[in-house]
């Protein structure tokens, strides 16, 4: 178990510490100069230019050599300074980015979770009634494949723009003030429920279909064929089935977190929920390079942690990995 | 011909190789030309693993195997090659053993590009057509067919006719019947034994004692990758010494006599010989002429 | 008379037609008896195992009747089955090494199995703990998944659970073939300690290797593409075959003390036939050395002996001209 | 003796032990092309892609006008002079629509083979060698796997001045082969234990060759639904990066599209026909693709197959 734990970690530990490479060193041998677009951007005078670029040079530690660079980097990092916003100079990086988390948390999270239980029932509900099966797997499929952007356009035109019975954009009305009022938690939870409902669709497509998919394949398989000769009752059999075909999909889970992200940065950006991907656009608007890569470390780490609590839970709950880990040949 | 002298196999498993399994333990016999030699195990023996080292397909952790004097896990590509024209192996499932997707006969015009690119269409033809009646098949029956368009005696025939288009001098023979049809395996058995009055060598891989008994004349008894007992067949199968023979033997199922007559005593083993605790460290001692049997 | 089969027609249906898997099989098993079927693959053995246990598409039932102590059984309707699964007759699959739920523990396993027939797991407990002391097994194998055992150990588990509700007829599906040979004495010595102990009232021993069959079975029965060609007590099957296929069957097997060059075997010429258009009349017909134009028309299986069954002209004629 | 008829049965697989894996009727390739013929949702999902890929190549032909020219009245809506209307700045949709298809289909098919060939080579590799190199290529996979792939794609485009349809499809291949490598890795693992391919060896064929020769043909289906998938989530990626404003910084794409249409105020303007057309556009491909994944699913692997 504890090897099982420090294979994987040291995987994701690895992968932390390429992330982290790769962040700094695309702005140094990339094609481009961000420093020299960011003073492009500031400056109003050409006499404050030198000092400007000077400035920034030792601000973001250009001026020292690159071994150094690196090292100071990771320092920096592991004090937890990302650097300055270019965007909303001169607010630290890790600040807006804190700023912003708890709205892309507040989306992603039960969207992730509820999506996967209810896309789960659904695929296995799907599988044993062949007209459902027939009409829901095109619609599945189609599902799976939207881009989230436009869902979330598509739910804006009709329910906020058509009908007008969700509000269109932003995480709260500009005319209140952030309280814990049942006015503004309500009016919070009526913005929030757009974006919540793009992500929690195309997600629940993909893991319906998944869940299909397996549950037909786990009712095939040999020990639900010694349970009906031993006339065992169906039930029994698709409860195992269920079961079975449930922990795939806890890995399966694991590898759409990048995806479930993507879709969160975009959807937010439809909506102007100021979440992560909206601060996305406006870096990528504003050229603020740091926070862009703020957001990508921060992503990483994120997605990082999840992998890992999904591998505590499939241990938890997969008698075959805890026991196979015990020594046995793999 | 063929030495295989103190040979160990160790299987390095688990992440980046923590563990070992010892598959084949110092085990060190002969083959001469034109002898059959049967190699008698259950799974976990190590039996194929001796048979996958002899044609190197797998090597050897320890000890040396020696074709003609010559140590075969130095040979380079080129005499490799050669190696392959004269030891060539058929292994258990005929059907694993055809590519399924291109026509069975692809084994022999592989054999022809690597070995004989110099060959002419006409005259290969003729020696392929050849080489398949003498292993008792019609060429138009089995050439220019799917695997899965021939049975399974069929293609293990085919098999044994690629492996004579070469100069084949020892044939490792694995489990090459057990997947077949008892109406159907007889024939390809016999089959070997005739290749042995033509000169062949024989390793003779199998779980079966009574195929081993049929075919060959030097017996090897291997138990979870050490020899309990090895000699001249029949001397091995009539005056068993070891235990372990010797409940194999009774628990043969034969048609002569009823198991209820002959009890074995022994604890009912659960899984054949896989699972027990280590074995004590044994030496092979000469008990007749030619037979060994394992001692502690 | 625990099991009779009466014509029983089961077909595959496949793309190029259907499968004449089993085509008017007919034999009974007395209660107290092991019978033995074997044949060679794709004989019918297995479909005629499982069609009794477990009929499913592309399985289709086409005639016959299937009945068990007496009373028929549904086998072509799944649902009605269930009542006479595990407790009339029941199976240990060929695929018994992956036949356990790998999410479950054994104990659990059972617990639920019988708690969906309405049966108390704690009241069943201690003769569940004595099958599998019976089988080799400590009763810690309750507590256990699966994967903590080894192939062997879950064969075992498959046999106890099989036969937990004492059911009137068990089969045995190819259960030793893929074991070792120390193995396979004592799992085929096992079954027969069921019936001595009168676990199972009777047995069906479905294999490919007849030599397990004169150890452990009463009576033989030997299917050919589909049909049974003879049938009988065991040791007259083994030892004094009547019909061409059978003799030439016994007389291919290796057994311990024939050699080569002592005594050489022959094997039958030709492959089983295709069953989707198979031969008409006896369907040994293209192999038999001794086929007539007799041969044409379908020889009927007839008593010969004593429980002694042969489906052949000729052993007809012979009987005929002795009689 | 002889042993020469020949097998023409086709039991099911359950029968006995000695019978091979469901012995296949006369042809393979007859017994595919009957049910490839016969699976709906290979036809369905093929007709859609097909009639996408037609007007990628025909659309542009059928418009004069080009891409960013102001051809109309501002934000009008579909009509018989513009069949989907026009943008806030009077911009031709149905032209942008069908040139954005040109490069989705681009991105999709490059990125996805890049992708692909990355993955093969990976997964071949990994799955016959074994051992350390095994390892190795492992550890590179899991790497590339846990990371988020757009995250890092929009790290690397934001600091790329100018950008290209084909410079966005190498950066989406080279992110997206992971789970392709997973799976071939796996697929070839089993293949390299055949026996055949020891066969292979003892006639003394070189690794190249037993891979590209051996393993591979047995897995063609296989490979042709890994590109298929591949292709399908190449054009999801891209369209999602030009969304953020990460696209070509020239030419049109079906994602640029709706960033524009985002950006313009199309929402607060109802201009659906806008966006509708890009992302139902995108919807549509990328889910018949995997529809047609699924019918070859069941063309190759007879287990799946209905009835």
């Amino acid at each position: 178990m504890r090897r099982y734990f420090g294979r994987k970690l040291s995987i994701y530990g690895l992968t932390f510490f390429v992330a982290v490479t790769v962040n700094w060193m695309i702005p140094r041998f990339m094609p481009g100069d961000p420093i020299e677009s960011m003073v492009a951007r500031l400056t109003m005078r050409p006499e404050t230019v030198e000092p400007m670029r000077e400035y920034f040079e030792r601000f973001f530690g250009y001026d020292v050599p690159l071994w150094k660079q690196y090292l100071n980097f990771w320092g920096a990092l592991l004090q937890g300074d990302l650097g300055t916003s270019v965007w909303l100079f001169p607010r630290p990086v890790t600040s807006v980015i804190m700023g912003s988390l708890p709205y892309t948390l507040g989306l992603l999270l039960p969207a992730i979770l509820l999506s996967w239980w209810a896309g789960n029932k659904f695929g296995a509900i799907a599988a044993r009634n062949r007209w459902l099966d027939n009409t829901f797997l095109p619609v599945g499929y189609l599902l799976t494949a939207t881009p989230y952007m436009w869902l979330a356009l598509v739910l804006a035109f009709l329910l906020a723009w058509q009908f007008d019975l969700f509000p269109l954009a932003g995480a709260y009305s500009v005319t209140l003030r952030p309280n814990w009022s049942w006015t503004f938690v309500w009016d919070l939870l009526r913005h929030w429920f757009l974006p919540f409902a793009t992500l929690f669709i195309v997600a629940f497509g993909g893991w319906a279909i998944g869940m299909r998919n397996m549950i037909i394949y786990e009712l095939e398989a040999d020990y639900s064929r010694y349970l009906e000769s031993l006339g065992a009752p169906r039930r029994l059999i698709r409860r195992y089935s269920f079961r079975n075909a449930l922990l795939p999909q806890i890995t399966g889970l694991a590898l759409q977190l990048g995806a479930v992200v993507a879709g969160a940065l975009v959807t937010e950006i439809v909506f102007s929920y100021p979440g992560l991907g909206w601060v996305t656009l406006k870096a990528v608007e504003n050229l603020d390079f740091y926070l862009l890569q703020g957001v990508f470390l921060f992503i990483v780490a994120g997605v990082l942690v999840a992998n890992f609590l999904i591998d505590v839970v499939y241990v938890l709950v997969d008698p075959r990995t805890r026991l196979g880990m015990q020594g046995r040949a793999a | 011909m063929l030495e295989f002298d103190s040979v160990t196999k160790e299987f390095r498993v688990g992440a980046f190789g923590r563990l070992t399994i010892t598959a084949v333990d110092d085990v060190s016999f002969r083959i001469a030309p034109g002898e059959i030699v049967s190699l008698i195990g259950e799974s976990g023996s190590g039996k194929s693993t001796i048979g996958r080292m002899i044609l190197r397909l797998t090597p050897a952790t320890k000890g040396t195997i020696r074709f003609d004097g010559v140590d075969v896990s130095t040979l380079g590509r080129k005499e490799l090659k050669e190696y392959y024209r004269h030891v060539q192996g058929v292994f258990q499932d005929p059907f694993s053993s055809f590519n399924p997707v291109f026509k069975a006969d692809r084994v022999f015009e592989m054999l022809r590009s690597q070995f004989y690119p110099d060959r002419s269409g006409s005259e290969w033809e003729d020696r392929v057509a050849k080489a398949v009646e003498d292993v008792g098949l019609n060429p138009v029956q089995v050439l220019n067919r799917y695997p899965h368009q021939l049975s399974g005696g069929q293609l293990q025939r085919m098999l044994l006719a690629r492996a004579l288009l070469l100069d084949l001098r020892l044939l490792v023979a694995d489990e090459v019947i057990s997947m077949l049809d008892a109406s159907t395996r007889v024939g390809v058995l016999n089959l070997l034994a005739e290749l042995r009055e033509r000169g062949l060598s024989i390793l003779f891989i199998t779980h079966d004692l009574a195929l081993g008994y049929y075919i060959s004349d030097r017996t090897i008894i291997l138990r979870r990758g050490s020899i309990v007992e090895m000699g001249d067949t029949r001397r091995v199968f009539q005056d068993p010494r070891h235990p372990y023979t010797q409940t194999l033997l009774a628990s043969v199922p034969q048609m002569e006599w009823r198991w209820r007559d002959r009890p074995v005593s022994a604890a009912v083993p659960v899984d054949g010989d896989g699972t027990g605790d280590a074995e004590p460290v044994t030496v092979l001692e000469e008990v007749e002429p030619g037979h060994w049997v394992a001692v502690s | 008379m625990s099991l009779r089969v009466e014509d029983l027609r089961v077909y595959y249906q496949t793309l190029e037609g259907e499968v004449k898997a089993l085509d008017g099989v007919s034999f009974a098993i007395a209660d107290g008896e092991i019978m033995g079927l074997a044949g060679e693959s794709g004989c019918g053995k297995s479909t005629l195992a499982q069609s009794i246990v477990r009929l499913v598409p592309p399985m289709k039932l086409v005639g016959g009747v299937v009945e068990l102590d007496g009373e028929k059984l549904p086998i072509d309707d799944f649902e009605a089955m269930n009542r006479h699964r595990m407790v009339g007759v029941s199976i240990v699959p060929q695929y018994a090494m992956s036949a356990l739920n790998p999410t479950r523990k054994i104990g659990k396993l059972i617990k639920e199995l019988l708690g969906a027939r309405g049966i108390s797991y704690r009241a069943k407990l201690p003769e569940l703990e004595n099958r599998l002391q019976l089988v080799g097994l400590p009763r810690e194998v309750l507590d256990m998944y699966p994967i903590e055992l080894s192939g062997g150990m879950k064969q075992r588990v498959v046999m106890v659970i099989s036969t937990l509700l004492d059911p009137s007829l068990l089969i045995a599906d190819e259960i030793t073939s893929a074991l070792d040979v120390s193995t396979q004495r004592a799992v085929a010595e096992m079954l027969v300690d069921f019936r001595d102990r009168e676990i199972v009232k009777s047995m069906m021993v479905v294999t490919h290797d007849v030599s397990i069959l004169y150890q452990i079975a009463d009576s033989i029965l030997i299917m050919y593409a589909g049909q049974p060609v003879e049938s009988g007590p065991a040791e007259v099957i083994t030892h004094a075959p009547r019909h061409p296929y059978t003799q030439l069957l016994v007389g291919s097997l290796p057994q311990v003390g024939v050699r080569y060059d002592e005594q050489p075997l022959s094997g039958i010429a030709g492959n089983p036939p295709g069953l989707i258009d198979p031969p008409s009349g006896c369907r040994f017909r293209p192999r038999c050395p001794f086929a007539s134009e007799r041969c044409e028309s379908r020889p009927p299986l007839v008593e010969i002996g004593d429980g002694h069954s042969v489906a052949c002209w000729k052993v007809m004629e012979e009987e005929d001209a002795r009689v | 003796m002889s042993d020469t008829l020949p097998r023409d049965t086709t039991l099911p697989a359950a029968e006995g032990v000695p019978a091979p894996a469901a012995p296949a009727p006369r042809s393979r390739r007859s017994e595919f092309l009957y049910f490839a013929l016969r699976n709906p949702k290979l036809w369905i999902g093929g007709l859609v892609v097909l009639f996408f890929a037609v007007t990628a190549v025909v659309g542009p032909r059928l418009t004069d006008y080009g891409v960013q020219e102001y051809v109309g009245p501002p934000a009008s809506p579909p009509s018989a002079e513009h069949w989907f209307g026009t943008t806030t700045f009077g911009q031709d949709v149905f032209t942008q629509f069908v040139h954005g298809l040109g490069a989705s289909f681009i991105v999709g098919l490059l990125g996805g083979g890049i992708a692909a060939i990355v993955g093969m080579t990976v997964g071949f590799v990994a799955g016959y060698r074994g051992g350390i190199v095994d390892e190795v290529l492992n550890v590179m996979t899991n790497i590339v796997l846990v990371l988020p792939t757009l995250a890092v794609l929009i790290i690397i485009a934001a600091y790329l001045e100018v950008r290209g349809v084909v410079t966005e499809a190498v950066f989406i291949g080279l992110t997206s082969w992971p789970w392709a490598a997973r799976a071939i890795r796996a697929q070839t693992f089993s293949l390299a234990a055949r026996d055949f391919v020891d066969l292979a060896r003892l006639t003394g064929v070189p690794t190249r060759k037993i891979i590209l020769g051996e393993i591979a043909p047995n897995m063609s289906s296989y490979l042709f639904m890994t590109f298929i998938l591949l292709f399908g989530g190449a054009i999801l990626a891209a369209a999602t990066l030009d969304f953020i404003g990460l696209g070509p910084t020239d030419g049109m794409s079906l994602g640029l599209m709706m960033n524009n249409a985002v950006l313009w105020s199309a929402l607060q303007l109802g201009l659906w026909w806008w966006f509708v057309p890009p992302g139902l556009a995108i919807a549509l491909i990328v889910g018949s693709l995997y529809f047609m994944n699924v019918g070859l699913d069941e063309v190759f692997n007879p287990r799946l197959r209905t009835t």
